[in-house]
């Protein structure tokens, strides 16, 4: 269940150029928060962003009470965020959505992310029970890569890809998943990054006949299934299709219901 | 200690609070409860229902804008009969008006409609002859005196319960129309829906909402709600709700000043779970701060600049 | 190195980038020379001028509301002729387009404003008919198309200069009305004047404003404008000027996408003296970054979402 | 002539309750204000406060190049100012208006404040080269209080009237003004302060035949002069009246020109 609280941030740092992390104190939602779930915060009092701003949960600390966000400076919004000093609060609505299904029988599983798509997935690479457990992380060039170390520590394998191939591999990261996925198996592939990736993904798996879990991203407008304005379309049991909502429905979904626009 | 009573009686519709959710940002209800104690909220105007379950229109449904948000949901809703059989239980266990918005492509859907909620335990229907979001019929109802007067009289003739006009900015007199519903029968009026508005991404090149454009709300139309409010009050007898970036107690008796019996808050809700409490706290601190003791106190107590 | 020209020609109006200071806000840019180099700005339309000398509303004359403003000053300018004498000779020094926003309370004065500043040394006239500060006349002719296309047609035979009619929002459908201009003569349009808004002080129990309404603008009303400006650019073919709520290049290049050939920077011009030059800059940098080199490259070029 | 400066905060203090004195670094500012005139502030970057908030300048030390605003915390824009860290820069637009005449001739003076109307009067006093200086200051209460010592300093003798008689006298701060009128003999009368004090000095003045300047406040647009929202009714030559700016043509005015509405 969420809820709506005001917590105290303990530190806000650059992680990357453009990005940073945040710490938060709260005994509640890294209590209760599972993988693929987000907060949603309203970055100021009034009017100067009006709506709330959904960042992903990246990991929490249950023994000190604390969770961590990662989140890429973009608008007015995020801007202010990181401008957040330790000891001031913020209001924040979480945790929110259906989180990835991490059933133990899932024993090899591979996480592929693009971008700021990443971080809900190592919160998932903490919590996973499986055995094997490989990484594949896109980003745009080498300045981008962030939390290298601890996708690295939290998996058996990482691997990065870049676009412009300045670290790592050139080229897509879905190239790696198609490459390793007849030899590695996988019970389960989970994903999240840009809609073609996605996508992209979603293809792979289905053709291998492998199940896959994405998270969506869409323009919110309250974040807790109220508004219904973050639609996505999915397909129904009669074959027909349905707008559901990303941010109560999802944002993960298993790929095979989901229709790309 | 208190001898405040914020208790309203709109057309027969009793509140114990002057404080109801406006249509389209709380849903049936189900995602705020988990957030507020709904018996302490006036009444609930529900997600606006078609006779038909609607799928509504594609993503992006919402843009910010500067103290403001597009959206363009188009009125996905399961249905009226739906909300019937599945939303009405879940809402009569709290002790909150119900009133049930809703939106037709004809006026015999509009009739039909309200035939069907005539049977329906609910404490009002609100006539939605303004949306901007789709497009066949509803909001050409909305946007002349005869089109309003027409679906107003006809509704009227089905339907049993109070009936609410809800109008839209989008006009060029406001009063007018809200004349031409009072006298074809409206018991309230409640006003303003959402101002068409469009917002651009120049990095695409196109608009950010799927749908092109989209309705304005939030505390960016707030002075053109407060406005229109004052006119319609000072034109129609029938009580009137008021509406458009209420985020306040402070915002709310702005309205209640202009001539509001009650108010409803949309964005607010979507933001702040919590907002309808937070008004109706705030106008209860405003209302003993100032030693006003009824809603009716405070309703139309607006002293104009000479 | 760069080969980006801002130049725009709107009926003959030359201007050497497309930013043009909205009338109201830029007085007869005397003030804001203190802070900017005025050959730098595309055009000025000078605050709305009156047959005679006008003194205003009683103060308080503005209000802040989220994200915009109202204003109430109804129109205090020392006349047409008075401008003529001692505002033209001023102007002129820099090398900016001037245009003479006027506003009667007759078809009689408007007509003979047009006639006097048919003489004098300026670059347009825009017909403001939608001045929702003052009483009488002005804003009842741009409320219906009928009224507009007789305002229009009548100050068209009187007027040698280029004729802009500005398009006030506050009606139903802001197309009909464009239309209604272009068929009677019009030049170009500019959109929009202000939105009717109320604001008040549940203090006092009174309008802020002394005058009651007021103008509501600033970025507020972006997402109105926008739309409406979409509107109208795919009603007329005649060229059509944006404003509303710019503060910024990428606020400017939203109203040209959706088909404005130049734009009006109005509140922007109060908070920031130097606006104008920030907004051109924006343009300027924008259509560098998209490797566009002419203004006609993106007025327009809005693709819709299907 | 005024500038748009972007200038440097050295420090943001709460001087009494609700008040905040901050001093702001600005050799332009500092070399060329003078008495009565004001700054216009963009609080923030952004709609959260659209217009600029005008603040009367209360002192300026030329030597370091500071001045020293002092402000009541009324609204959202002067909260925002009140948040405000050393070092943080501020958008500010000034020295602006109409300043009192400080004529070598007027060589007893009264100075009479109400409430945040003091402060310009601090300014003034600092400036004038008057041989008696007179302060009158009025409160709500004696919480209300501020720059005590420093009006003392700078006048020959400060009377301080509460409305609640928590501190000094009880009442109006014009009953002393009209006690000691006659006997003073001043040359000037100079006032800032709420519009009905402003009446009243200006009907004590009138009557007793003493010059008298005053300085009104008015919601501004723009403080520059352009956009005419901050009208000021007063006397024309011919015996009619007109609509003045408050920011340009003031906010100083010689009393007998205002016409109250
Ligand atoms: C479920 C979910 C989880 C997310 N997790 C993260 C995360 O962990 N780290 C991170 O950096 N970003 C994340 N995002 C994206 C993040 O929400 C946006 O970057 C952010 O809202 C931008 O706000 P802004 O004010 O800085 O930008 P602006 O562009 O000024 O925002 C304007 C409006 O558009 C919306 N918007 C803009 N971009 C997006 C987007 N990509 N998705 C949804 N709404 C958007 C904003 O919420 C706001 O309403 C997530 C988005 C979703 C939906
Ligand atoms: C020439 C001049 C000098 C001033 N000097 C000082 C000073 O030295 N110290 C000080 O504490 N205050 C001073 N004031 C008053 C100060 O400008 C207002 O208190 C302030 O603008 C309130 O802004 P806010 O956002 O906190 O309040 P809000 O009430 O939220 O402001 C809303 C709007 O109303 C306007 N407004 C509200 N009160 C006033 C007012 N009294 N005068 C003008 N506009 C107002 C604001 O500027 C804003 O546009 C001065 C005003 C003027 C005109
Ligand atoms: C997401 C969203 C959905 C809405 N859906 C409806 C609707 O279904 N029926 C309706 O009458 N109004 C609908 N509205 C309009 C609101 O009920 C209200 O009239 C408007 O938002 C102005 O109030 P506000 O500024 O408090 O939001 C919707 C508004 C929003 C923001
Ligand atoms: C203080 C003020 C005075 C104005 N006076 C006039 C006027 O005299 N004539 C006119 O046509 N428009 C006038 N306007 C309207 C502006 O020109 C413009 O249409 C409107 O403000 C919207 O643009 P903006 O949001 O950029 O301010 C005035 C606006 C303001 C804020
Ligand atoms: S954002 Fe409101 S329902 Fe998802
Ligand atoms: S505030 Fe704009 S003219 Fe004075």
């Amino acid at each position: 269940m969420s809820k709506l609280l005001k917590e105290e941030i303990i530190s806000v740092e650059k992680a990357t150029e453009g990005i940073y992390r945040m710490t938060v104190a709260s005994d509640y939602i890294s209590a209760n928060a599972e993988p693929g779930q987000f907060v949603n915060i309203k970055c100021c009092e009034g009017v100067q962003t009006l709506l709330r701003r959904p960042v992903s949960i990246c990991s929490t600390d249950r023994a000190k009470g604390r969770y961590d966000l990662y989140f890429q400076v973009k608008g007015a919004g995020t801007k202010i965020l990181a401008g957040k000093k330790s000891g001031d609060f913020i209001d924040i609505l979480g945790p929110l959505g259906r989180s990835f299904d991490l059933d133990i029988g899932y024993r090899r599983i591979a996480v592929v992310g693009g971008g700021i798509g990443i971080f809900p997935l190592l919160f998932l690479l903490n919590e996973s029970k499986a055995v094997v457990k490989r990484s594949y992380l896109g980003f745009r060039s080498s300045g981008y890569i962030v939390l290298q170390e601890e996708f690295r520590q939290k998996s058996n394998s990482l691997e990065i890809a870049t676009d412009d191939g300045s670290y790592g591999m050139k080229g897509f990261v879905t190239d790696m998943l198609e490459r390793d996925i007849l030899s590695e198996e996988f019970d389960m592939i989970y994903a999240c990054g840009p809609t073609p990736m996605l996508k992209k993904v979603t293809e792979i798996a289905k053709k291998h006949n492998v199940r896959c879990q994405i998270s969506l991203e869409q323009r919110m407008g309250c974040g807790f299934g109220a508004c219904l304005t973050c639609a996505c379309e999915t397909r129904t049991e009669e074959g027909g299709s349905q707008f559901v909502r990303v941010c109560a429905d999802g944002p993960v979904f298993n790929s095979e219901d989901v229709i790309f626009q | 200690m208190s001898n405040i009573d914020l208790s309203v009686d709109i057309c027969g519709i009793k509140m114990k609070n002057p404080v109801i959710a406006a249509s389209g940002t709380f849903g049936f209800g189900r995602e705020h409860a988990g957030y507020v104690d709904l018996n302490r909220i006036g009444g609930i105007s529900v997600k606006g229902l078609t006779l038909e379950p609607r799928a509504g229109n594609k993503p992006p449904r919402v843009a910010e804008t500067p103290a403001g948000m597009l959206n363009s949901v188009g009125l996905q809703n399961p249905g009226v009969r739906s909300f019937i059989r599945e939303e009405i239980p879940f809402l009569r266990q709290y002790s909150t008006a119900i009133i049930a918005n809703i939106a037709g492509n004809t006026t015999e859907e509009y009739c039909e409609m309200a035939e069907i909620l005539s049977d329906a335990d609910i404490d009002a229907v609100e006539l939605n002859v303004s949306c901007p979001n789709v497009k066949a019929g509803c909001v050409a109802f909305g946007n002349t005196p005869q089109g309003i007067a027409e679906i107003t009289s006809l509704v009227r003739k089905y339907c049993n319960k109070p009936l609410i006009v809800k109008l839209t900015p989008n006009v060029t007199s406001i009063a007018d129309i809200a004349k031409a519903a009072e006298d074809a029968g409206a018991d309230a009026l409640s006003l303003i829906n959402t101002l068409l508005g469009m917002a651009i991404d120049i990095e695409t090149r196109r608009p950010i909402l799927a749908n092109n454009t989209g309705g304005l709300s939030g505390p960016a139309v707030k002075p053109v709600a407060v406005r229109m409010v004052y006119e319609v009050c000072q034109t129609v007898k029938i009580p009137v709700i008021g509406m458009g970036g209420i985020f306040s107690g402070k915002d709310a008796v702005e309205f209640m000043l202009a001539g509001a019996s009650a108010v409803m808050v949309g964005t607010a809700c979507l933001v702040y779970p919590d907002a309808c409490i937070k008004v109706c706290e705030g106008i209860e601190e405003y209302m003993r701060r100032h030693g006003f003791e009824r809603t009716a106190d405070i309703t139309g107590k607006l002293v104009l600049n000479t």
